[in-house]
């Protein structure tokens, strides 16, 4: 049972970096219908550009005291905006152009941008795993049987905030009709005067920025980064929107955790499990695409006809 | 398609093809050309699915997996089974075939873009597989060395000519299979469900049953393409599957132009010859030059750069099908046509594709 | 019109496009080729003016395993050098043809084999050295034995790439061995980590790999060794590739109580990562112990603190320790900017070995070019070789005689030696 | 005697929405049958009800006797039910000829492996079906319109090659979903022209439109739908002066005409 509980938390705080990546593939996907492949490796970036800040604030372990907060505030700002931008001119060189085009014409240079990305990165920073500095201290909490880092609970809880700031972004602001509207029907609401390319801009700013703060808190927590980390984690990410149903804010967040405890479990309870978590992490796509492909929460989209 | 009249021009290749080995005696130009011919037979396979029937498979690797250990598991010391490469050219075709149909029953309804991702899934599933069940397959060491084919009781050995003269002949029935379904039933079939699936429909087309012969027949390609591949190089490990193979065969589809054999082969053999002469012979240029360079760095951006560059400046690639490029030209240009495309996810354009208004 | 005219215009283009590949790729090569095809060597030789006998050179050059490859590729160009200073029978010229087995970063079988039969098929390569991993050495061996072409691996350590029922299996001739290694070979790795692991009183072990053909193989030998030695195993896992989160693997592994976690595989593969996570997950009081896979800077950098009071063993010597490798350390530094590694020394010894088969098979062909199962022959007879590693010969298998493995222990940061083994038998 | 199609009390629903609701008529074989009504009185959706493109909620169809409900879109048209669409769905990046040749597809014997190796039988086959087409194109007067891309074609020309490529599969039955809409007058009577020839081929025509005099003057019996019920049946003369037809285009816009 205390192994239980331990898995318990070992694999919500996995799920946390999977849900955040998460949140960006089901927004894009909500507003233009298109799985931005590149994601996953704007999460990478994301780890990458706040390396770069850290070196530049000359951190290299882990830093105390109210420098803490203002360390980690520049370099989340930072590489969530750079990697906002990244994306933003993503959509723009690769995707707007085939906004009209055969379905499947922008999944493919989504493809292509990933590859681009991953291979930029590994001539920025070289082919073999970078160590990041662990930056935020992680005293081990414990809960009865069980040890939780302060980095954990702070991987969860940037997640479900995330998450609550999306919806009320979303739900509460006028950008955020302007999305829904968009991604309703692109048509009418051009009509009603909603400006589509700032919108979809828009969407990938915030899409994009999520995975750059990912990016971030996964180096702290990890205390590593890869150029091609992206390809897995966004494989998985998008099979958690998938689960949780695409396009559905929510659901990215569950079925990020979903993953994260799937994953933990499968490696505690199958004989040599750790090597067969990708086998079942994927099947688990093939079979939620299968049977729900509308996904746990269901569909948040009207279908469109 | 009238091809009958062209016949001739397509048979001269594989006239003129099977002397290269006579002109040049470089082996290592031989087994590079033989590597690209496994490369074109895999894209030739891909282009059914892709390029004929509008699925994209993103894990088609997948398939040359199955085919490449069929032949090492069952003409190797590994179980002690030694079926000679002709017949496991066709076993294994048919293994893979199976393997296309159990993939694709439960998937081809799905959306497009969804399809991907479970192929893209499938095709990570399958190498780990492999690699996981060592007391089958040796895990990580692969297995190896595997049966040499023979021909009239001569081996094949190592010299790369025989296996370059197999793989030619493999290519130019694959075209001749691919040419003939283009212009059949089938074929029109396909061509309909990428236009518009529901009107395909109402023509009294099985759906389901056309797209599973894509995904089987194009498994099938791949599966030969495995066999020949692996009785070349006498060796299967898991990393040989990974995903950017898939990617990179679906780069040469794109960058040729899908739906067009002859495109397809141009463009499988353009990134072969980039990929295994230009970058290496660019890197030993500039080695030699005491630059450090190496530009088999930058493969995967080539490949990055090819799948965006020509998604936006030529979808329709370098040789295009007359019809794609109409498809994708005149799609795009067409706001009306824009509007309608909403619901269907093939690489077709959209239902009503430029008819309606 | 139709397909009619694009097709003529494709296979126009095709049959241009293979010709000039022909034609061009006949001409880039011409100089050697002319050289090298064995009748215009056997004309050339008397008239040797420096004629090149060509020594294949196989390492993952490029991306992360180049930090691997380049060390090694290193020590076999300076033995050529040195050779090629010293003067060579005949008149020859020793020339590094050296290529690359990584693709995207990682050492790739395929083109390991594809690089072999580059070697295999240029009459001028007398013998090879390489490859650095052994999944690649497994998709080479049979290549070079069909060929006859003499190959010393300096660092694939997997045992079965010589020893056991799978060895000799599939090779066009069993009898005459062409692939030798003077690494020693992980059986005695893991065997040596095991005997360790018992001396630094560890009853319970855990064991992990990386999947991959040399850390497996690592793996398994040490499990297979800790348990005769009367150890337990409490487990066998492994990893998947690029995978970065440990802590569900290692939260099982807590709750089984090892006393040690044995690591098969690179720092790459997630021996670093493993290592750093057992401190997160309360597990950085037991030992972590490895393989040379995780004799590395990568380690050190990316488990950080953590990785200190791990252990790991080296399939060679520790030079500092040998004072026949004094020379070699220093004329490594004064030609080479990148640091040396821990088989530079073993590859220059590998290309030592070569040189002396090629230059006897050289005088006793009356100064002419010799065949390559001359060459094979001289090699395989190897013995008493004195090199900076110590001295050295081959088994009947093609493994080295002279089996040595260091232990090292990393404090503050730093390997440092602990102990030697030579296990020759 | 059996009718060739027969809507047993039919309902379908959307989620709470009717669409069609307690519909029942029959269409004897050889007639030309029309249904008319407003706009969204779920014409349409009776179309893709009869073609499987919907299942019905409740009900039965039949044709020839024998229930059609509950069968796949490409098995109904190969019973022998064909149609045309609102907005012509063609297969707009292929010629007009291959368009006709894979509305033949359900007549077609040819396997996989005949179309894989093309077999002496499928050579023959694809020479009769090509035969087959033409001739068909020629009949709805798109002869020289053989090789143009679907697309490429005027309007009028779309509607017919739609009629063409419907009739290749030699149904039984013929659905045409406003055949009419956006022709000019001399295009709609030679569509009248056309409209009998078929009938007078053997093929029974169905044809929803919003064309009266087109309608008034081809069809022989007409069904009214209005919010997915039948207000209204019978011969175009009854139909005409029907109160209720009358009350149900007149509270709403008059029917172009």
């Amino acid at each position: 049972m205390d192994v239980f509980l331990q898995q318990l938390v070992n694999g919500l705080s996995l799920g946390g970096i999977y849900a955040l990546i998460a949140l960006g593939y089901t927004m894009v996907y909500g507003i233009i219908e298109l799985i931005n492949f590149a994601h996953g490796d704007v999460y990478t970036l994301g780890s990458f550009f706040a390396l770069a800040v850290l070196t530049g604030l000359g951190v290299s372990g882990e830093v105390h005291g109210p420098a803490l907060i203002g360390v980690v505030l520049v370099t989340v700002l930072a590489a969530m905006l750079c990697c906002g931008l990244t994306g933003v001119l993503i959509e723009r060189l690769a995707y707007r152009r085939l906004r009209n085009a055969p379905r499947l014409a922008p999944l493919i240079t989504a493809i292509g941008m990933s590859f681009i990305l991953e291979n930029v990165m590994q001539l920025w920073r070289g082919p073999s795993p970078v160590s990041f500095p662990s930056v935020i201290p992680n005293p081990i909490v414990h809960l009865g049987p069980i040890d939780i880092g302060a980095k954990q609970i702070l991987v969860i809880v940037t997640a479900v905030v995330m998450m609550f700031a999306l919806q009320l972004f979303i739900y509460r602001t006028r950008l955020g009709k302007a999305m829904r509207a968009t991604a309703q029907d692109r048509d009418a609401a051009q009509l009603m005067g909603i400006d589509i390319n700032t919108t979809i801009a828009l969407t990938f700013l915030i899409g994009s920025a999520l995975a750059g703060a990912a990016g971030f808190i996964s180096g702290v927590y990890y205390g590593t980064t890869w150029f091609f980390n992206g390809f897995e984690a966004g494989l998985k990410a998008f099979t958690a929107a998938v689960l949780g149903g695409i396009g559905n804010i929510a659901g990215a967040m569950l079925g990020g955790f979903l993953i994260g405890l799937i994953e933990a479990m499968a490696t505690q309870y199958i004989p040599q499990g750790a090597q067969w978590t990708n086998v079942v992490v994927f099947s688990v796509l093939v079979l939620v695409l299968i049977f729900r492909p509308s996904g746990l929460l269901g569909e948040s989209l009207p279908e469109k006809v | 398609m009238k091809f009958g009249r062209e016949r001739p021009f397509a048979v001269l290749p594989f006239l003129v093809l099977p002397l290269v080995p006579l002109l040049d005696r470089n082996n290592s130009h031989i087994d590079f050309l033989t590597n690209a011919g496994a490369f074109i037979l895999l894209a030739l396979g891909l282009n059914i699915v892709v390029g004929f029937a509008g699925l994209l498979d993103l894990g088609y690797a997948a398939f040359f997996a199955i085919g490449s250990y069929s032949y090492a598991m069952l003409a190797s010391q590994q179980f002690g089974i030694h079926i000679p490469f002709w017949v496991m050219l066709f076993v294994a075709s048919v293994i893979a075939a199976i393997f296309g149909i159990l993939l694709g029953a439960p998937t081809l309804r799905l959306r497009g873009d969804y399809l991907a991702i479970v192929t893209l899934g499938f095709g990570e599933i399958v190498p780990q597989t492999f690699l996981n069940l060592t007391q089958y397959t040796n895990g990580p060491n692969g297995i190896s060395p595997l049966d040499s084919p023979s021909l009239f009781g001569h081996s094949f050995g190592f010299s790369a000519t025989p296996y370059y003269e197999v793989m030619l002949a493999l290519i130019a029935l694959a075209v001749l299979l691919a040419t003939n379904l283009q212009s059949s039933r089938l074929g029109r079939a396909w061509m309909a469900i990428r236009e518009d699936e529901l009107a395909a429909r109402h023509m009294g087309i099985n759906t389901t049953t056309a797209k599973l012969a894509a995904f089987a027949l194009g498994a099938s390609f791949s599966g030969l393409a495995g066999v020949a591949y692996a009785a070349k190089l006498s060796l299967v490990s898991p990393d040989q599957f990974q995903f950017n193979v898939s990617v990179l065969v679906l780069s040469m589809l794109v960058l040729g132009g899908m739906g067009n054999i002859w495109g397809v082969i141009v463009g499988s053999f353009t990134l072969s010859f980039i990929n295994g002469f230009l970058l290496p012979q660019s890197t030993n240029l500039a080695h030699s030059m005491h630059l450090n360079l190496d530009f088999t760095n930058y493969r995967f951006m080539l490949y990055g750069v090819i799948l965006v560059a020509m998604m936006l400046f030529r979808p329709e690639g370098l040789i295009p099908s007359k019809q794609r490029r109409a498809e994708f030209r005149e799609a795009k240009l067409d706001p009306a046509l824009a509007a309608e495309e909403q619901g269907e996810y093939t690489l077709g354009p959209g239902p009503g594709a430029g008819t309606g208004g | 019109m139709r397909l009619g005219n694009a097709a003529v215009r494709v296979l126009a283009g095709l049959s241009i496009g293979v010709l000039a590949v022909g034609c061009s790729s006949s001409s880039t090569t011409s100089q050697s080729s002319s050289a090298s095809s064995p009748a215009a060597a056997g004309d050339n030789s008397n008239a040797s003016g420096g004629t090149p006998i060509k020594i294949g050179i196989e390492f993952p050059l490029s991306g992360g395993d180049a930090s691997n490859g380049i060390p090694s590729d290193n020590g076999a160009k300076l033995a050529i050098q040195e050779a090629n200073k010293a003067g060579v029978p005949g008149g020859f010229t020793f020339v590094a043809d050296d290529l690359d087995d990584a693709v995207q970063g990682t050492h790739d079988p395929a083109q390991g084999a594809q690089n072999t039969k580059t070697f295999i098929s240029d009459s001028a390569v007398l013998a090879m050295i390489g490859p650095f991993n052994s999944n690649v050495a497994k998709a080479e061996i049979p290549l070079t034995n069909d060929a006859g072409l003499a190959q010393i691996s300096p660092a694939a350590t997997n045992p079965g790439l010589t020893k056991g029922p799978d060895a000799k299996k599939g090779l066009t001739h069993p009898d005459v061995i062409a692939f030798f290694r003077v690494c020693t070979t992980d059986d005695k790795q893991g065997a040596a980590g095991a005997t360790f692991a018992k001396e630094l009183g560890k009853k319970k072990a855990f064991v992990v790999d990386d999947n991959e053909t040399y850390g497996k193989g690592l793996a398994d030998v040490f499990e297979e060794q800790f348990k005769a030695g009367g150890g337990t195993v409490l487990g066998h896992e492994h990893l998947n590739k690029g995978q970065g989160d440990f802590k569900a693997l290692l939260t099982k592994i807590k709750s089984q109580g090892p006393d040690l976690v044995f690591y098969g595989g690179t720092s790459v593969t997630g021996g670093a990562l493993l290592r750093k996570q057992m401190g997160d997950v309360g597990m950085s009081g037991v030992t972590f112990f490895g393989g040379d896979g995780i004799s590395d800077d990568n380690f050190l950098t990316t488990a950080g603190s953590s990785a200190n009071g791990s252990y790991y063993t080296l399939a060679a010597p520790e030079l500092s320790k040998l004072p026949s490798a004094a020379n070699f350390i220093k004329a490594y530094a004064a030609n080479f900017k990148d640091p040396i590694g821990p088989y530079s020394a073993n590859s220059y010894t590998a290309a030592k070995i070569e040189i002396a088969a090629i230059e006897a098979a050289i005088k006793a062909n009356g100064n002419k070019v010799p065949d390559r199962a001359a060459v094979l022959k001289n090699v395989a007879a190897t013995h008493g070789f004195a090199s900076p590693i110590g001295t050295v010969g081959f088994d009947a298998n093609g493994d080295t005689t002279a089996p040595i493995l260091s232990l090292y222990k990393i404090e503050n940061g730093k390997a440092v030696f602990v102990k030697q083994v030579n296990l020759s038998t | 005697m059996t009718p060739l199609l027969r809507l047993t009390d039919v309902r379908k629903t959307f989620g709470g929405l009717v669409a069609v609701n307690a519909l029942s008529f029959e269409i004897e074989a050889g007639a030309i049958v029309a249904m008319i009504g407003p706009n969204g009185a779920g014409k349409s959706t009776v179309f893709n009800l009869i073609t499987g493109v919907y299942e019905p909620t409740s009900g039965a169809i039949d044709l020839d006797g024998r229930t059609i409900c509950g069968l796949k879109t490409h098995a109904i048209a190969g019973l022998g039910i064909a149609r045309t669409f609102q907005n012509i769905r063609l297969f707009a990046f292929m010629s007009a000829l291959d368009n006709v040749m894979t509305g033949r597809h359900s007549r077609m014997r040819a396997s996989l492996f005949d179309s894989l190796l093309h077999t002496p039988a499928q050579r023959g086959e694809e020479k009769r079906v090509r035969e087959r087409a033409r001739e068909l194109l020629r009949f709805c007067g798109l002869e020289r319109e053989a090789d143009d891309y679907a697309r490429n074609l005027s309007y009028g020309h779309q509607r017919r090659l739609e009629i063409a490529r419907a009739l290749a599969s030699e149904p039984k039955l013929l659905l045409l979903d406003e055949p009419a809409a956006g022709m000019n007058p001399r295009e709609k009577s030679d569509l009248i022209e056309l409209i009998r020839r078929i009938r007078d081929s053997g093929v029974t025509v169905f044809l929803i439109e919003h064309d009266m005099h087109l309608v008034m003057n081809v069809s022989e019996r007409i069904t009214v739908l209005d919010h997915g019920e039948k207000i209204a049946e019978g011969l175009p003369e009854a139909v005409r002066n029907d109160e209720r037809v009358i009350e149900a285009y007149l509270g709403r816009e008059t029917p172009a005409g």
